[in-house]
């Protein structure tokens, strides 16, 4: 069912709020996960039970400092568990679809409610912009309207968000349809009819030819940046492997950290597998006269690239966390759009797609393996 | 001449002295060729007198001993080797000695003059080969210069002309392909053929070759290494036009027909049920097999070298012995897909005097009548 | 240069097939190169992308792995398994910029000795061809 | 109550294989070998057709399951004296003959025999003669057990009372286990069921005078040349003649069988294949050796067999159809005359070694045997089965089961598949004591 | 209980099978440069008592915790050695082979650059050793019973001696009778007793025995479980049933070479007939040809056997004493004809068989030495063309009545038993034994045993004693009430597992299941069979699969790579 929450005073996010806050008045669901506005100004998920602090809630910040997919599997994964609304961007709401294939979290009570994207700052590009009066929400909000979506003058939208072809969203119980809407006299809204039955809410006309042609166009216009992005990194990799471009690596581990996918509790890389003794590295030193230290950081991106690239959302936490700048995201997404193809696998498309690792069909690639 | 070298390179080893290849010998019967025999001189003796073996002349190189070996061993392999050593001493028949030096000369063993091998045409437009085509159509010494064979040869550029296939020839600078050549013994002049005959056919670019005789066909296909160049027979392209609907078979041939299997064409490279769909494609033409087809044809003569040497024994002619089993069946044509069974066969119904019962003709020249005035 | 290169194979071979399949080899005599040093494993579908990608960059010429012929895995679909990972593996290779065809799949029966010596054969000729793995020289890996 | 229980005569492959069936299935078996070590005949053997495994390599770790087994108690240098059938329960009287070794004490590191007065002089069985040992022997390096045997006939002192002025094996010993005091003992034994595995004999070559065998050193028996080309014989596997590498070997098949005159009708079944092997061997350590193998029929019948005669002929193997007629010198080489049936006419090949594929035979004490358990013998002297194809281990004698080549030859597989087919008939009996008795 | 590894290295001379191509003594002094090894030798057979007491005495003297053994293949001795190292009281799964002989001194000429190779793997070896752990070994109970599939001589005979031993057999046939190919012949050879007499006794104790459960027109449509436990599930006309075993045994027979493959032998001609043809017709006292008796019978042996050309290399064993017998049967019948054997050679190789031929030849059976190339028509007879070997002269052998001696192959529908059991085969298509010698009833499938001539082709003796072997193999785990299970097993370390349940898809087993309670993933070791997939699967290696762990395998790595 599609209705409009109805905008005043051109306060789109106050009426964003009002429509979250019924969904908690109307016991749709126990508590929300949601962006919150923290005292000190950035924005951080919390689960809010109380209606009253739905003030504080900024779920159009154009900000990303953590894929809440991996909160929302915290509080999902296994019952007993209260009834949660979480409202997730499209790349944290793919990744959740794979979050949920990968037992890391669960729709059971779950009550998905997605926003479409804009782009997003990094947090510190987002807190200095605050800081400086900048970063006009109003503004940014209207540019869904056309799709020209275009960052505040002197900033950019995070690189993964520049190269993002899947903005808005693709399936939720409840979507805030904000591509091609005119924020300022509503906000289109579809919804299950059981939610809107509960709110006690009647549908209302949107312009759905509208989204559907803006989301078009800012698809075009991602797919363009990203495939320009992709050649230029497929070059560099062809020239320099994973090892040239990812030289300056110094195995943090943020990459895996902060990623949405790498739900391992220990990284097999911070395991004894990859704890060596001291002579092992006189050995290696020896046997190619030199040996890059800290050790083993291609095998480490290699391996992540195995494990969880088909699954990769692109939401780009890793490049983002990167402290030396890395393009990881840009390089993941890169490799990762190859390999889908090969398995015909969409990540973050439906709970109902099995992992391509999983499975297999007796009659696939029957010329491997026979030459 | 030392037989341990010779052993080994043609893989002897594995013998186990069974028989079956001078048993399924076609003239084992009639002359002092033993090819058992002689493998087992090579196995246990440290040498051999060649010289002694006149008979190595009569061997066909029908390959029945090749095809009936338990053991994966080619006599026939052995025989065309020891003719090798006698064409290496020179110690050859003079007929041999002649077809070897036509084809060094001219480009045939006949040694006819090179300018006319394109005499068959009777002054028809073929297109060259050169100037690029689908279909190269190789059309072999025998074909080109014997006026017997000759209408077969028209027979097939008519056909294809009908199914309106883009075909053409080398024309005059054809050369023999050098099948019976290497089983004459002669593999240096044999390497030579490859390598000009080779070069020249994938010049022409075509993706099928199609030839008229089965032992320009066996050559072609097994051992010139034409990769992907598709070598044809005459019957498999002309029964796959008639399958597809190309050729129409109108007229009516009312005959009782026979048909006997070229070695080259069925033992040696398992072309059996092509020429019979040709023959039960042709309105009117009732096929009656002889009891020996197939598998189990019996040699005409005609092969490895046997058109230019008379063997060991004259008198006693398969062929003869051929044409009686056909003449046998009741049926009134005898047909052939071989220029040398053609040439052998008909021979022998001359000299047998069964001229007034058995007609031999080759299967293109009953695809021929069945078409119709030209 | 080139002639006297001798590459280093890792072959990772399923103890049911291929790894009876290179005994069956030895049995019967069936001479290869030296080039590929075997590893048992249970099973192809064991076979870890670590176990393929550490000897690469280490400086490795190539890696094998042999498994059983698909319908024939000991533990029914393990080769099904690997076949998919080694897809996965192999092209994430190629679009990490590392050449992917030094890394071969292979089902190899117990009776096949012969297919086992001839893939041996033909993995060092062709790793022969590409030359030595060029991870050997880089220690900034 | 005792555990049911297997007696199983002879400690070759087919008694090994019987009694480690029998107790892998939890039963006790008796494993009585009357040589110092059990390994029989395939002990002695250098590589096995038709995969050419070395021999050791698959016997030697069987050897020493039987060894360690719990099951199994091992004993060897024995003789059963005498077996009587009580209902269904078998009294055997088992005679332990002396080592004059302490088995307990023994360690085996041979310092006695180094130090032995006649070592090198006494003919090594073992090594069919090929070699020589001391008095005090094992027979073989992999023996199981790894105990030290002194012979009574070839021992100075247990022979003529004396042996110098002191014992130089007893001073050599460091573990004291030396002890010329040792009497022959006597146990008896309960059991179910008895396996008989004594193998077979091998025809005495003098009996075909035509062949030169023990005129001519460089004619040997097959048996022989497994000494010769294993890597464990006197040779360390060279394969020398008269100290030369042999450039022309003729091997000669059905020396003895198919042959009603040396009273072997039959085939001895191993031969052709034996030889074949010996023939890849000789192409494999002498690679540019004439060989030439004399047969009557080429008989490879089992798995891998023609296979493995097809790959030997591959190998430049002369297979020359004809059965030799004599065999005699020519200067320093010998010279094997026959007809080549195949040429129809007679040839004489020139021979540095002359491998004899001697028949197989009952051993001589067959009918010993037989009378000792109540057999009864076929017409070719071996034991026989109560009916050849469905009881092809039973005797007339229920309780009593042949394996191995006492009952007719056979190659190793066919032994093994015999030896574990008599366990499967002695496990119904011991089967059923055990359900009675529990 | 970690303590630091104290190896010991053994390389075997194998006779001169490894020392022959492999320089043994260097590659001892380099494997005593290897970290953590502590003694490293080298002796002629290390399989051997001896050479397994060297180890022995080592782990006392040296407190070895870690044995390496170089040698031939560990498909072989690893069980050797790891009873000799149990005995001193090392945990078997302390000990790793390095396969120096298949893998290396079989393989290379090279002396120099094979001895390279072997210091390569015992290299990796060692390194492998160093990371293992001990593991536990365990039993399990074993169902009483055995499946035996086939009806036949040899699934009889095997059936009957599980039963004796008073196991409860199940005895599935997939034709509507027992019997098998042997109640398709007359009399047996040498002995001429006729088969029925055999085989109806036979059929009977079968059909009577009261621990012979038996399923004719059914056959084996599932197997699931493991040596001690299978599960077998039988589908015949009444349905399906599942039965529980602990041992099964194969006794699917063979097929009979099609003549027709061989078409310049004219077996469309009547005059043409099969060996088996010739047995019904010898039953039938009925040799007519064309309504009349022949005056000349001629037997053609090795047909489908002995022959690259149509596959089937091999020797099928029974047709030369088939044929003497039938031979000598049709000169009893008919005294003044002209009977004939065509061979390549006579083997006649079984108890009384020679003796047989020769009495076949005394009766005049005439045996000419050469095999026929073809036959043709001549009127009513057939023409047989073919090469007297020993006269050295052709022949065109005019005869009434031919008899193929048509030999043995693997049955068609082989594959179907092949796959469903992961039971491999042989080049010569027939199943694979696991050992020729040693074990040549085993299969690779712990608990699944040939009989007969699945195998290969055999006469009734050997078939009866091999079906027999088959049984003893099958009572053994039945008597002995336990069967040891893998302990290679795959475990989860809890504390890393984040519950994704990929181990869980993966499995085909059912080992892993997901905790529900703690959503971490928990293996039973009873059912994993140690294939090592969940590992795999698992991106955090919680799953480690024992004996093969991620440690073990880079170690072995890096040191091949070194």
């Amino acid at each position: 069912m599609k209705t409009v929450i109805p905008v005043e005073n051109n306060d789109v996010r106050a009426a964003v709020q009002g429509f979250l806050k019924r969904l908690l008045e109307a016991d749709v669901v126990d508590a929300l996960l949601l962006p919150m506005e923290t005292p000190t100004g950035t924005v951080t998920p919390a689960l809010v039970s109380d209606p009253a602090l739905l003030d504080a809630a900024d779920p159009l910040a154009p900000v990303l400092g953590l894929n809440a997919a991996r909160v929302a599997g915290k509080v999902s994964i296994r019952a007993p568990r209260g009834r949660i609304g979480v409202v997730l961007r499209s790349c944290e709401l793919r990744a959740l679809v794979e979050l949920v294939k990968l037992q890391q979290a669960s729709l059971d009570d779950l009550v998905t409610i997605g926003v479409d994207c804009l782009g997003t700052y990094d947090v510190p590009d987002y807190v200095a912009m605050r800081k400086n009066g900048q970063g006009d929400l109003a503004a940014l909000l209207a540019t869904a309207q056309h799709g020209d979506l275009s960052p505040q003058d002197g900033y950019a939208f995070r690189d993964a968000c520049q190269m993002c072809e899947r903005p808005h969203i693709e399936q939720a119980d409840v979507t805030l349809e904000l591509l091609g809407a005119d924020l300022a006299a509503g906000v289109p809204v579809s919804m299950a009819d059981e939610i809107a039955a509960k709110l006690g809410i009647e549908a209302a006309e949107g312009d759905g030819k509208q989204r559907d042609e803006v989301v078009k166009q800012v698809v075009q216009a991602r797919t363009q940046v990203r495939d320009e992005w992709f050649a230029a990194i497929r070059q560099q990799l062809e020239q320099e492997g994973v090892e040239g471009v990812f030289a300056a690596c110094v195995r943090c581990h943020n990459c895996m950290t902060v990623c949405p996918i790498c739900y391992c509790k220990t990284c097999l890389f911070k395991s004894p597998v990859f704890d060596h003794e001291p002579m092992q590295y006189m050995n290696w030193a020896e046997r190619k006269g030199a040996y890059r230290l800290p050790a083993d950081t291609t095998l480490f991106h290699l391996t992540r690239l195995n494990h969880m690239v088909l699954s990769c959302v692109g939401c780009g936490m890793c490049t983002s966390d990167c402290p030396a700048d890395l393009p990881v995201g840009l390089v993941f997404r890169a490799i990762g759009q190859q390999v889908q193809e090969v398995f015909e696998y969409v990540p973050g498309r439906s709970v109902e797609d099995p992992l391509p690792l999983i499975t297999f069909r007796e009659d696939e690639w029957m010329e491997v393996g026979e030459e | 001449m030392k037989t341990q070298a010779m052993t080994e390179q043609l893989e002897l080893y594995g013998c186990i002295q069974c028989g079956k290849c001078t048993g399924g010998c076609p003239v084992a019967r009639k002359t002092t060729l033993n090819i058992r025999s002689l493998i087992y001189y090579m196995l246990v003796e440290p040498e051999l007198k060649v010289d002694a073996h006149e008979e190595l002349w009569d061997c066909t190189s029908c390959f029945t001993c090749v095809e009936r070996c338990p053991k994966d061993v080619r006599p026939a392999e052995l025989i065309i080797a020891l003719r090798g050593q006698l064409v290496e001493g020179g110690r050859i028949p003079e007929t041999i000695g002649a077809a070897l030096m036509g084809t060094f000369r001219q480009g045939n063993p006949a040694g006819m003059a090179r300018e006319d091998r394109s005499a068959w045409t009777d002054s028809r437009e073929v297109k060259a080969a050169q100037d690029g085509c689908d279909l190269l159509y190789y059309i072999g010494c025998t074909p080109s210069y014997d006026i017997r064979a000759q209408p077969i040869t028209r027979a097939l550029a008519r056909a294809f002309t009908v199914a309106g296939l883009d075909f053409g020839t080398l024309g005059i600078e054809e050369s023999c392909c050098g099948n019976e050549i290497r089983r004459m013994g002669e593999e240096g002049l044999f390497e030579m053929l490859v390598e000009e005959n080779g070069e020249m056919i994938r010049a022409v670019g075509a993706s099928r070759m199609v030839t008229v005789s089965p032992h320009c066909f066996n050559t072609f296909k097994n051992e010139y290494g034409l990769d992907g160049i598709d070598v044809l027979h005459y019957t498999q392209l002309v029964a796959a036009l008639i399958e597809q609907g190309k050729l129409e078979l109108a007229n009516e041939v009312n005959k009782r027909v026979t048909y006997h299997d070229p070695c080259f064409l069925g033992k040696q490279n398992r072309v059996y049920d092509e020429p019979r769909a040709i023959l039960q494609a042709i309105p009117g033409v009732e096929l009656i097999e002889m009891d020996r087809n197939r598998e189990r044809s019996l040699c005409c003569e005609g092969g490895g070298g046997r058109m230019w040497a008379e063997g060991t024994n004259l008198e006693e002619r398969l062929a003869f012995q051929r044409v009686q089993e056909a003449a046998d069946t009741g049926a009134e044509i005898l047909a052939v897909a071989c220029p040398f069974c053609l040439l052998t066969l008909e021979d022998a119904v001359k000299v047998r005097g069964l001229e007034e019962q058995l007609r031999v003709m080759d299967i293109m020249e009953l695809v021929n009548l069945s078409l119709g005035e030209e | 240069m080139a002639d006297s290169f001798e590459p280093k194979i890792v072959a990772f071979l399923c103890n049911w097939c291929a790894y009876t399949g290179a005994d069956l080899a030895g049995t019967s005599r069936i001479q290869y190169p030296p080039n590929v040093r075997i590893i048992r494993l249970m099973c192809s579908g064991s076979v870890d992308s670590t176990y393929v990608l550490k000897p690469l960059l280490d400086g490795a010429d190539g890696v094998l792995i042999g498994g059983c012929h698909p319908g024939d895995c000991h533990y029914q679909s393990g080769n099904y398994k690997a076949r998919r990972r080694v897809v996965a593996l192999k092209e994430i290779l190629k679009s990490a910029g590392y050449d992917e065809d030094r890394v071969w799949l292979r089902w190899i029966s117990a009776s096949e000795g012969q297919l086992f010596a001839q893939t041996v054969t033909e993995m060092t000729n062709a790793i022969k061809e590409k030359g030595p793995n060029p991870m050997r020289q880089k220690w900034a890996v | 109550m005792s555990k049911p229980a297997a007696l199983i005569i002879g400690g070759g492959i087919a008694g090994i294989q019987a009694a480690l069936d029998i107790a892998d299935a939890g039963f006790k078996a008796y494993l009585v070998e009357r040589e110092p070590s059990i390994g029989g005949r395939m002990a002695q053997l250098d590589k096995t057709f038709p995969t050419l495994d070395c021999s050791s390599c698959i016997l030697t770790p069987k050897m020493v399951d039987v060894g360690r087994h719990s099951n199994i108690e091992l004993m060897t240098y024995c003789e059963v004296v005498s077996v009587e059938k009580e209902e269904d329960i078998f009294r055997a009287r088992v005679r332990q003959k002396p080592r004059y070794v302490d088995m307990d004490r023994c360690t085996g590191c041979g310092l006695c025999a180094l130090a032995c007065r006649r070592k090198d002089r006494i003919l090594h069985e073992f090594d069919e003669g090929i070699a020589k040992r001391s008095s005090i022997y094992v027979p073989f390096p992999q023996a199981v057990p790894l105990k030290y045997t002194i012979d009574p006939e070839a021992c100075l002192y247990l022979t003529r009372g004396k042996c110098g002025n002191t014992f130089l094996c007893k001073d050599a010993c460091p573990a004291d286990a030396i002890d010329f005091e040792q009497q022959e003992t006597f146990v008896d034994l309960e059991v179910d069921a008895v396996i008989i595995a004594t193998g077979f004999d091998l025809m005495d070559p003098t009996l075909k005078p035509e062949f030169g065998y023990g005129v001519y050193p460089e004619v040997m028996t097959g048996i022989q040349f497994e000494r010769l080309s294993s890597a464990s014989g006197p040779t360390m596997g060279k394969i020398l003649v008269n100290g030369k590498e042999p450039k022309d070997v003729v091997f000669i098949k059905c020396v003895g069988s198919r042959d009603p005159h040396t009273g072997v009708p039959y085939c001895s079944r191993v031969c052709c294949m034996y030889t074949a092997k010996h023939a890849h061997l000789v192409r494999d350590r002498i690679p540019d050796a004439n060989i030439t193998v004399f047969y009557i029929d080429v008989r490879a019948f089992g798995k891998g067999y023609e296979e493995f005669y097809d790959r030997v002929k591959h190998e430049r193997v002369r297979y020359r159809r004809g059965e030799p007629s004599e065999v005699y010198r020519r200067g320093d080489r010998l010279v094997v005359l026959a007809e080549d049936t195949m040429l129809g006419r007679p040839v004489e090949v020139e021979a540095d070694l002359v491998v004899l594929a001697t028949a197989v035979v009952p051993r001589g004490d067959t009918a010993d045997v037989a009378e000792l358990l109540g057999l009864e013998r076929s017409p070719d002297g071996f034991f026989q089965e109560a009916n050849v194809h469905l009881r092809p281990v039973d005797t007339v004698v229920e309780g009593i089961y042949l394996a191995g080549c006492n009952q007719s030859p056979k190659d190793i597989p066919d032994t093994v598949a015999q030896a574990k087919a008599a366990a499967a008939s002695a496990m119904r009996v011991l089967a059923r004591r055990r359900r009675q008795s529990t | 209980m970690e303590s630091k590894p104290r190896i010991g290295v053994y390389i075997c001379h194998c006779g001169v099978n490894i020392s022959a191509t492999v320089d043994v003594e260097q590659v001892a002094e380099f494997a005593a440069t290897l970290p953590n090894v502590v003694v490293s030798r080298d002796y002629l057979y290390m399989c051997s008592d001896p050479g397994q007491g060297l180890i022995q005495e080592d782990i006392e003297t040296y407190d070895l915790n870690r044995v390496v053994v170089a040698s031939c293949s560990p498909r072989m001795h690893e069980p050797t050695f790891q009873g000799a190292a149990q005995q001193a009281g090392m945990n078997p799964y302390l000990v790793e082979m390095a396969n120096i002989r298949e893998q290396c001194s079989w393989v290379h000429s090279d002396r120099e650059r094979a001895t390279e190779k072997a210091k390569w793997l015992v290299a990796s070896v060692v390194a492998k050793a160093a990371e293992l752990s001990p593991l536990e070994e365990r039993e399990v109970d074993v169902t009483p019973g055995s499946v035996v599939v086939g009806g036949g001589v040899a699934g009889m005979a095997a059936a009957l001696d599980v039963a004796d031993a008073g196991f409860p057999v199940y005895l599935v046939e997939k034709s509507e009778r027992l019997g098998g190919r042997l109640a398709e012949l007359n009399r047996t050879f040498p002995t001429l007793e006729p088969v029925a007499d055999l085989i109806g006794p036979l059929i009977e104790r079968v059909q009577t025995h009261p621990a012979i459960t038996l399923f004719l027109n059914a056959q084996v449509t599932n197997v699931e479980g493991y040596v001690g436990n299978f599960k077998v599930k039988v589908t015949g006309q009444e349905g399906e049933r599942q039965v529980e075993v602990g041992s099964i045994i194969i006794a699917t027979g063979y097929d009979l070479f099609d003549p027709q493959r061989k078409p310049e032998l004219g077996y469309e001609y009547p005059n043409v007939i099969t060996s088996l043809e010739m047995e019904q017709r010898l039953f039938d006292g009925d040799l007519a040809v064309n309504g009349r008796e022949p005056q000349r019978v001629t037997f053609i042996q090795c047909v489908g056997s002995r022959d690259v050309q149509v596959g089937n290399p091999y020797c099928s064993r029974v047709c030369c004493m088939y044929t003497a017998k039938q031979a000598s049967l049709v000169k009893d019948i008919l005294p003044n004809a002209d009977v004939t054997v065509l061979y390549m050679d006579v083997r006649t190789f079984g108890k009384g068989a020679e003796e047989f031929y020769d009495e076949a030849r005394a009766k005049g059976v005439r045996y000419r030495k050469g095999n026929v190339s073809e036959i043709y028509r001549r009127g009513e007879r057939v023409v047989l063309s073919g090469e007297d070997t020993l006269l050295g002269q052709p022949f065109d052998w005019e005869t009434d009545l031919v008899v193929l001696a048509v030999g043995m192959e693997s049955r068609a529908d082989i594959s179907e038993l092949s796959t469903m059991l992961k039971l491999p085969r042989s080049a010569d298509g027939f199943f694979l034994e696991l050992h020729p010698k040693l074990r040549p009833v085993d299969t690779a499938v712990n608990g699944v045993f040939l009989a007969g001539c699945c195998q290969g082709p055999k006469d009734i003796p050997d078939t009866v004693a091999q079906a027999k072997a088959a049984a003893s193999s099958a009572l053994i785990p039945l008597l002995k009430g336990t069967v040891p299970v893998e302990s290679a097993t795959a475990v989860v370390d809890a504390d890393l597992c984040a519950g994704c349940g990929m181990c869980v898809d993966v499995c085909p087993y059912g080992a892993p299941a997901l905790d529900l309670l703690w959503g971490v993933s928990k293996i039973n070791a009873v059912l994993c069979k140690g294939c090592g997939a969940c590992a795999t699967a698992c991106p955090s290696k919680a799953i480690n699969l024992q004996h093969f762990t991620p440690e073990q395998i880079l170690a072995q790595v890096d040191a091949l790579v070194g």
